[in-house]
């Protein structure tokens, strides 16, 4: 009975029951339904499968493997942590949103076809938005309205691809991945150039792409984790992209255009990190930096990179929450997270400083954290096949990780010149969930045996070692030069200042253009259309004038004639009669 | 570091030095950790210039200035006022 | 057409009803005079309204011989045709009578005698004495089956109505019927003059047997010349584009009863001789094939349509806009009869029925508004909707008629003159057509706003309902506007049976 | 039984104009409760014969069938229940019982005169609807299409004033003259060349005309159409929003517009037939007429601030949905189409409840005055969100399945373009109905000045309309979430249209 229950609906049906219910049992509940989730879908063996049908199709509600097992148990830790870090704050909008969000996000990851997949995709997109517009304010509500856009726009892809996909084949069954031997894996999607891909690859992986943050298709990303609630971004930050890893990695692994894909992520966010001022912004950078690793690993399609791509989703969702917690407190406290307004809270905020750090450790992948164990398998990966620029590249990524994420984050918010600023230490169930995650942080890095064990793959067969000093050594030169750099930089005064400003990147296309485009179109067919109907109104009403002033009263055909007239037309009509005789 | 009408430094200057200097410090010891023993390159075909000497070292050390300063550079391209979008 | 074989036609006469025929005309010329001697005006108006109905059910018993027994010829006085004159009963004017004899049954009764006339309660005998004549005389032309028969019937109605219209106020109505009296007498001249030459070139009066006798000359100038005076003749008498000039004021000043029945009636009668003449006198192939009549009739209709619709639009008195609508309409019918086939054919004589129907109950309607407003202008009708719901109502259906909404008689018509115009390949002419009813939509509608969106202005007069005896023959007329467009088989399958026996396609 | 179906609305409009006129109006709000006790004894009876008599024998596989008599030798008034005729007849019967409820409330709230000519044409226009769905030929159907124009004329030009008159006038120009110049056109012309106008499985055009010719007669039909609110015969919609907001709900957004859609969808099932279409590719140039019409009017829309004019022209945009369906010619499109005449009903008619709730109750009107809207009227604002779900085409909303079918039906026809079609317009619907929710729930209330001039302190206590109002708008909202999983049976509902055992049934399964 309990296993006919899919994976995600306790989140979603107990999120949808929870404005019913009063504060504190609303309180307890946001934290027990995470965990009552993880113990209900634990208990699912692998290889479950739980199918329905609708209109005739034959679908999968449910399908468990190893891939989807190893999402599924990230994101409800994630769940669960983030419930705890919101407790302090009694909004339903979020609390609903939030559990409702991560409920569809599992059961994305648990979907056995491409429907279903759809219908959770979309479920993911419509609720997140929420925790957007929680924020209340005028910005928030209109980056809300391109958030949803775009992330609808991903789903309405998914499905035009599944059409087309199922139009072609009659099945819209997501299919496992194909062994092509040497630890090859191939997803039922996987192409390998734009060329020749298919109608369907084509539009499932953009639909994939824009919720991954592919290049270009990213800025969704920066606009909304910074326009968030305090909680709204951590949730933001564990699923929607994370999803989108996953189901690249199910259908696309073994993709070569991913790789470049990939490597261009690593790199390009960080430029803007740098130059950024709002930090959970620098952190969404770096978040799409993060994703261009798993990305990759996706496009190598080897047991190694698929391993390291589901063992790097895992730590990062939980660094990457941790530090998105961090900033959290810290804007919950201080109000802002201006880079150019911060500073020195160190001393104010002690536990938040020490968990932030530990993230920021685990992101740049110090040895002994989180990080470490996952990463380098990804960058082994890249050496192994062959990969040498973009193996480059990810290196140069992880100097640059260090350098935004690992340093920038901590430094400007706890360190760096004292902004002033009074401000007291985070809630208690903030430090409990950051506490927890900063735990997991390190207990990862150094206990890395459970992980690797959840992964799809076996990592004894694949002689993996995580820990050797050949690994830890370059790790830490390449780290600690990065920190001699940072420090020579700020030394030599070449550091670019914290700013406040805007800095202009994709979205510029659509919020300065395609909206404008939109609307003016919009305005012209209108008004075009009404100028025209005018136009044509005002030519017609001109001959109209005319007919009608013929035959108003005291026109020519608007009154009888005299009777001279009348007997002339009557002769008139009798010559033409007559005529028809002689024609 | 240039400075934008924030107050003191929040770390006092002399624990920054020794903050620094032990920063310096560990630098080198990294770049000796090649000299263990126990330190066996990975081999990759194609990747042997990653197993010369300090690579590591070096490449992070380039890698981080020519980030901020490429960065500093497209500043100059992309910076805009902070309510940018917001006006009409 | 062919001629009758003998068991088609009757030729005993012994019993009332072999009578039928003649009695049919014979009663309302007999009761005109009676009127004038009785003089009462309530035993008056209860003869007329005595007689029409009589004469409704003999052209209803009539109708019903025709469709069963075929022909009925009747010979006047005895002598049989050719020599003597003939009344001879087919489907087409069987169908005539009826419509005739009906309109006038439900109009006459119509509002207690002379109120709403505005008569002269004098004079209340002498009306009726002119409209029973005028009711003989469309009665006569319908019947015979003699040519100059036919004009003296012609001329017994024109002149009743030049009187009945010289009854309507002022100096108007009588500059009204002096212009209808002068084209009335240039149609019925022209109309002699074709029957002059006809019987010059065959010796013959009767309709059947001038058929006969003119194959084997048909295609001489003489001929020619008749069709010529004969076809413009009649135009003038129904009001064909352009010889409709006496047609507007006529409707306008005269008594709206009498609009109403002469709209109904006149027109109605001049197309039925229009048709015998074209098709049982000169024959369809002569019409059609020689002449190529349609050549003419068609830009003729499709004008008539337009101007006569556009001039309605741009009227301000409500009887005008009629008038002007009626012309249009007519124009329809005309349009039937120049595609030369069975359907459009049999969408000019259904229309002659539904437009009958139709514009006898909106002339109906406005003969109401005119009894309690005491105006015809549009704008005086402003917020009657609310003072006069059932009159107004019934403005509504007739005018959803006239536009020809689907459930109303208006549109079976469209619908036999849109297929003939298709079955003859004339796209454009369909189109046409139905553009035409738009403008319809136009002057109808003009008229409702002003009846249900505008109030009432202060100060106007305060007006109530009228009473039964205009509303049940108004609703009479309507209601069978709505029926006949349901049911529209009964009528359409008649206009389908005449239309094919006129163009001597078989029954 | 077809009979009792569509008597009781006429005599419903009868007796409401009877005990309206007898009874008198109210003088402060126009009501009367006994004349509305008519209308909903009227709308349960209705639906009752509609869903419990008539429905079942159609699932049954029966198809219920009633002949009057011949109006014109040859074509009778005939009435046919088939499939998609009993799915309209149930939306639009099903549906009138909500409208009715919220209709006394609003015309009360809003005290609007002459409510007893209201509640007529109402009825009368519901009879029309059922009408049009249970035809069982072209002429019967043209019959009640025209006497549906004519007894909701009333009802868009209700308030009187010169605007509504304009928009009267608009309204009936653009319905009668496409009606008449192109629709009965083309309907005498199908009589003159096929000989008869009954509705037959497979059409009754094939074999009849060429391509050419049947490339005019379907433009004759689809213009003719103009109910289906096609470019450039859609600007009576956006127009007949001068009409009270029941009028919208039920008959702009439902019964009227639907009917237009479903003309169209019968011509092209019944008259033209699928195969037919396939093989003459006369329906190619309406998909891109449709595709232009559900873009450009969706564009449109999200210029528009006032509600009721965006939710029109969204009306508009949905309609094309339709239209495409049916033009794709192909199994899975027209399945899509008939669905989302449902789907599309329950979803927009939720969203205009609303509208009119919001006008009536909160007194606002555009889009920028609904900002914290959400604080007073929580529940109809969160019926307006469920509404915009399922017009967007997202789960768990009916409207994804029809979205779905009409995409696939796209897929089908190798017109992949009319799928990226199809998913451009979901993502501008989000962009003018997300606002909605968006600035209610989520942006603080401003202060509103009144026609007086006086500002106001935004009012931010809870404060729903009238339950006539809120009740009805909930209920279509759950439906439209129902809908999403009931959406099997209206698809077995409708399969039966392709014939009993057809290749192309099978081809979708």
């Amino acid at each position: 009975m309990i296993e006919q229950i899919p994976p995600g609906l306790i989140l979603i049906v107990g999120g949808l029951l929870l404005p019913l219910m009063p504060k504190e049992v609303r309180k307890v509940l946001l934290v027990v339904l995470p965990a009552a989730g993880l113990a209900h879908m634990i208990q699912l063996p692998t290889d479950h499968v739980l199918a329905y049908s609708v209109f005739d199709y034959d679908l999968t509600m449910v399908k468990v493997d190893k891939l989807s097992r190893i999402f599924g148990i990230i994101f409800h830790i994630a769940a669960f942590l983030t419930a705890i870090y919101t407790l302090h704050e009694d909004d339903p909008v979020q609390q609903v949103a939030g559990l409702t969000y991560s409920g569809g996000a599992i059961a994305a990851v648990f979907a056995g076809d491409l429907i279903t997949l759809f219908v959770f995709w979309e479920a993911t997109a419509i609720t997140s938005v929420f925790l957007i517009w929680a924020s209340r304010t005028e910005r928030s509500y209109k980056t809300g309205m391109r958030y949803l856009v775009m992330q609808v726009g991903s789903g309405v892809l998914l499905l035009a691809g599944a059409i087309v996909y199922f139009q072609q084949t009659g099945s819209v069954d997501i299919e496992p991945w194909t062994d092509l031997g040497h630890h090859q894996m191939r997803g039922m999607f996987a192409f390998d150039s734009f060329g020749e891909a298919s109608l369907a690859q084509l539009l499932i992986f953009f639909a994939f792409g824009i919720k991954a943050a592919f290049p270009l298709l990213h800025n969704w990303l920066q606009d909304a984790y910074p326009e968030a609630t305090v909680g709204g971004t951590v949730w933001l930050s564990a699923f929607t992209t994370k999803l989108a890893i996953y189901a690249l990695c199910r259908m696309y692994a073994g993709s070569d255009v991913l790789i470049p894909i990939g490597a261009t992520m690593t790199a390009f966010p960080i430029f803007y990190a740098v130059i950024e001022n709002d930090l959970r912004k620098v952190l969404a950078y770096s978040l799409n930096n993060q994703l261009g690793y798993m990305v990759v690993g996706v496009g190598i399609g080897t047991e190694l990179a698929i391993n390291g791509t589901a063992s790097h989703a895992f730590a990062h969702i939980l660094y990457k929450g941790l530090l998105f917690m961090g900033m959290g407190a810290v804007l919950y406290r201080a109000g802002t997270v201006k880079g150019s307004e911060l500073g020195g809270l160190w001393r104010q905020m002690p536990y938040t400083t020490v968990f932030t750090s530990v993230g920021a450790a685990a992101i740049s992948a110090f040895p002994l954290f989180s990080g470490f164990v996952s990463k380098s398998m990804i960058l082994t990966a890249a050496a192994n096949e062959q990969h040498i620029i973009t193996f480059c590249i990810l290196l140069f990524a992880s100097a640059g990780v260090f350098h935004h994420s690992g340093i920038k984050i901590p430094y400007f918010a706890f360190f760096a010149h004292d902004s002033g600023k009074k401000v007291k230490e985070a809630p208690l169930n903030m430090l409990i969930a950051m506490g927890i995650a900063a735990a997991l942080c390190i207990g990862i890095g150094i206990w890395y045996q459970p992980l690797y064990d959840l992964l799809p793959f076996d990592m004894n067969a694949l002689h993996w070692v995580p820990y050797d000093t050949a690994h830890v050594v370059t790790q830490l030169q390449l780290l600690l030069y990065s920190a001699a750099a940072f420090v020579f930089l700020q030394k030599m005064g070449w550091y670019p200042p914290e700013l406040k400003s805007t800095n202009v990147d994709v979205e510029w296309v659509y919020r300065k253009g395609l909206k404008d485009v939109a609307l003016a179109t919009g305005r012209a067919l209108d008004v075009g259309y009404t100028t025209f109907r005018d136009e044509l109104f005002g030519v017609a009403w001109g001959i109209v004038e005319r007919i009608k002033r013929w035959h108003s009263p005291g026109g020519p055909l608007g009154e009888p004639w005299p009777i001279g007239a009348a007997a002339i037309a009557a002769a008139i009509m009798l010559i033409l009669f007559l005529a028809l005789g002689w024609l | 570091m240039s400075d934008h009408g924030h107050g003191p430094p929040s770390v006092a200057p002399e624990k920054v030095k020794v903050i620094v200097g032990f920063l310096f410090f560990i630098c080198a010891v990294a770049v000796l950790g090649e000299l263990l023993p126990s330190f066996h390159p990975h081999e990759h075909a194609g990747l042997e210039f990653v197993n010369t000497f300090g690579f590591h070292a070096w490449y992070g050390f380039l890698s981080c200035v020519l980030l901020v300063l490429a960065a500093a550079q497209m500043r100059k391209l992309v910076m805009r006022d902070e309510d940018y979008y917001d006006r009409d | 057409m062919e001629a009758p074989t003998p068991h088609e036609v009757e030729v005993v006469h012994r019993t009332l009803t072999d009578h039928l025929p003649i009695l049919q005309v014979i009663i309302p010329l007999l009761a005109a005079p009676l009127c004038v001697l009785l003089r009462e005006r309530a035993l008056v108006r209860g003869m007329a309204i005595g007689v029409a109905w009589t004469c409704l059910a003999i052209s209803v018993t009539l109708l019903q011989h025709v469709m069963e027994h075929g022909v009925i010829s009747y010979a006047v006085g005895g002598w049989d045709a050719p020599f003597g004159i003939e009344y001879r009963i087919d489907l087409l004017n069987a169908y005539i009578l009826v419509v005739v004899s009906a309109i006038a049954a439900v109009v006459f009764p119509f509002g207690r005698g002379g109120e709403g006339l505005a008569l002269n309660p004098a004079r209340v005998h002498l009306f009726y004495a002119a409209l029973l004549l005028c009711l003989c005389g469309l009665l006569g032309m319908a019947a015979t089956g003699d040519a100059f028969n036919i004009f003296v019937f012609l001329e017994i109605s024109s002149l009743a109505s030049y009187s009945l219209i010289a009854l309507g106020r002022g100096r108007r109505a009588l500059r009204a019927a002096y212009s209808y009296l002068v084209m009335g007498t240039i149609g019925g001249t022209f109309f002699l003059i074709g029957i002059g030459l006809l019987y010059q070139t065959t010796g013959t009066l009767n309709i059947v047997d001038l058929h006969d006798r003119l194959q084997p000359v048909i295609g001489s100038r003489t001929v020619v010349v008749a069709f010529a005076f004969l076809v413009v003749g009649l135009g003038i008498k129904l009001a064909l584009f352009p010889l409709h000039q006496w047609l507007p004021n006529a409707y306008t000043h005269a008594p709206a009863k009498i609009s109403a029945f002469l709209a109904a009636t006149a027109t109605k009668v001049g197309f039925y001789v229009l048709l015998r003449v074209l098709f049982t006198i000169f024959g369809a192939t002569f019409v059609f094939t020689t002449l190529r009549l349609h050549n003419l009739l068609l830009p003729m209709s499709l004008a008539a349509m337009f101007v006569g619709s556009l001039a309605a639009i741009a009227q301000t008195d409500i009887k005008r806009l009629l008038a002007y609508s009626s012309i249009a309409q007519i124009g329809y019918m005309t349009l039937g009869v120049s595609m030369g086939n069975v359907d459009g054919l049999a969408g000019g004589i259904v229309h002659l029925f539904n437009h009958a129907m139709m514009k006898g109950g909106l002339f109906l309607v406005v003969a109401c508004v005119v009894l309690r407003t005491g105006s015809a202008k549009i704008d005086d009708m402003a917020g009657l909707g609310r003072k006069m719901p059932l009159t107004m109502a019934a403005f509504v259906v007739g005018g959803l008629s006239l536009i020809g909404v689907p459930a109303t008689v208006g549109f079976v018509s469209k619908w036999y003159l849109v297929k003939g115009a298709l079955e003859r390949g004339w796209e454009p002419v369909a189109l046409l057509i139905l553009l035409s009813s738009l403008l319809a939509v136009i002057y109808v509608w003009r008229v409702l706003e002003v009846i249900y969106f505008r109030e009432r202005p202060e100060g106007a007069k305060e007006v109530g309902e009228v009473d039964a005896t205009m509303l049940i023959p108004t609703w009479i007329l309507i209601g069978a506007a709505v029926f006949f467009g349901l049911r529209a088989e009964l009528t359409s399958q008649v206009a389908l049976d005449t239309a094919r026996m006129l163009l001597g396609t078989g029954l | 039984m077809i009979g009792y179906a569509m008597l009781v609305p006429a005599v419903g409009a009868l007796l409401v104009g009877l005990v309206g006129w007898l009874t008198g109006e109210d003088e402060e709000t126009g009501g009367n409760d006994k004349r509305e006790a008519v209308t909903i004894v009227a709308t349960l009876v209705t639906f009752g014969i509609v869903a419990g008599k008539i429905l079942p024998a159609v699932l049954d596989g029966a198809r219920p069938a009633w002949t009057l008599f011949e109006v014109v030798p040859g074509v009778p008034l005939a009435f046919e229940v088939e499939p998609l005729g009993m799915l309209f007849a149930l939306v639009a019967s099903g549906l009138w019982i909500p409208t009715s409820i919220y209709a006394f409330g609003y015309m009360r709230g809003h005290h609007e005169h002459n409510q007893t000519r209201f509640f007529v044409c109402f009825a009368a226009a519901i009879f029309a609807a059922l009408g049009i769905a249970f035809a069982a030929n072209l002429f019967t159907l043209f019959l009640f299409y025209e006497v549906l124009t004519f007894s909701t004329y009333p009802l868009v030009t209700h308030e009187g004033s010169e605007k509504a008159m304009k928009a009267g006038r608009v309204y009936l120009g653009i319905l009668v003259f496409t009606s008449v110049t192109f629709l009965l056109f083309a309907i005498i012309w199908t009589y003159q060349l096929t000989g008869t106008l009954d509705f037959t499985d497979g059409g009754i055009l094939a074999g009849k005309v060429g391509s050419g010719q049947a490339t005019i007669l379907l433009a004759l039909f689809a213009f003719g159409t103009g109910k289906a609110a096609l470019m450039p015969f859609h600007r009576w919609l956006p127009n007949a929003m001068v009409a009270p907001t029941p009028v919208s709900a039920l008959l702009h957004a439902v019964a009227v517009v639907k009917a237009g859609v479903f003309t169209v969808l019968k011509v092209i099932i019944y008259i033209f037939g699928l195969d037919f279409l396939t093989v003459t590719g006369a329906a190619e140039w309406l998909c891109w007429v449709a595709a232009f019409t559900l873009l450009s009017s969706s564009i449109i829309a999200l210029t528009k601030d006032n509600l009721k004019a965006r939710l029109a022209y969204s009306t508009v945009s949905q309609l094309s949905y339709i239209v495409l369906g049916a033009a794709l010619a192909t199994t899975a499109g027209a399945l899509g189409g008939g669905m989302h005449i449902a789907m599309h009903a329950m979803g927009k008619i939720t969203l205009f409840f609303c509208a009119g709730s919001i006008i009536v109750f909160a007194h606002k009107t555009e889009v920028s005055q609904m900002d914290g809207l959400g604080r007073r009227m929580p529940l109809t604002m969160a019926a307006f969100f469920l509404g915009s779900m399922s017009i967007i085409g997202l789960p768990p909303m009916g409207g994804s399945w029809s979205k779905w079918y009409l995409a696939l039906g796209a897929a089908e026809a190798d017109h992949v373009i009319f799928v990226f079609v199809l998913m451009a317009s979901s993502l501008l619907s989000i962009g003018y109905l997300m606002p909605v929710v968006g600035r209610a729930f989520f942006l603080p209330p401003k202060p509103w000045v009144d026609d007086h001039g006086h500002e106001h302190a935004p009012q931010t206590t809870r404060s729903e309309g009238h339950w006539t109002c809120t009740v009805p708008l909930c209920a279509t909202a759950v439906g439209c979430i129902l809908l999403f999983f009931f959406g099997t049976e209206v698809r077995e509902l409708l399969l039966p249209i392709f014939g009993p055992t057809s290749a192309m049934v099978e081809s979708i399964r």
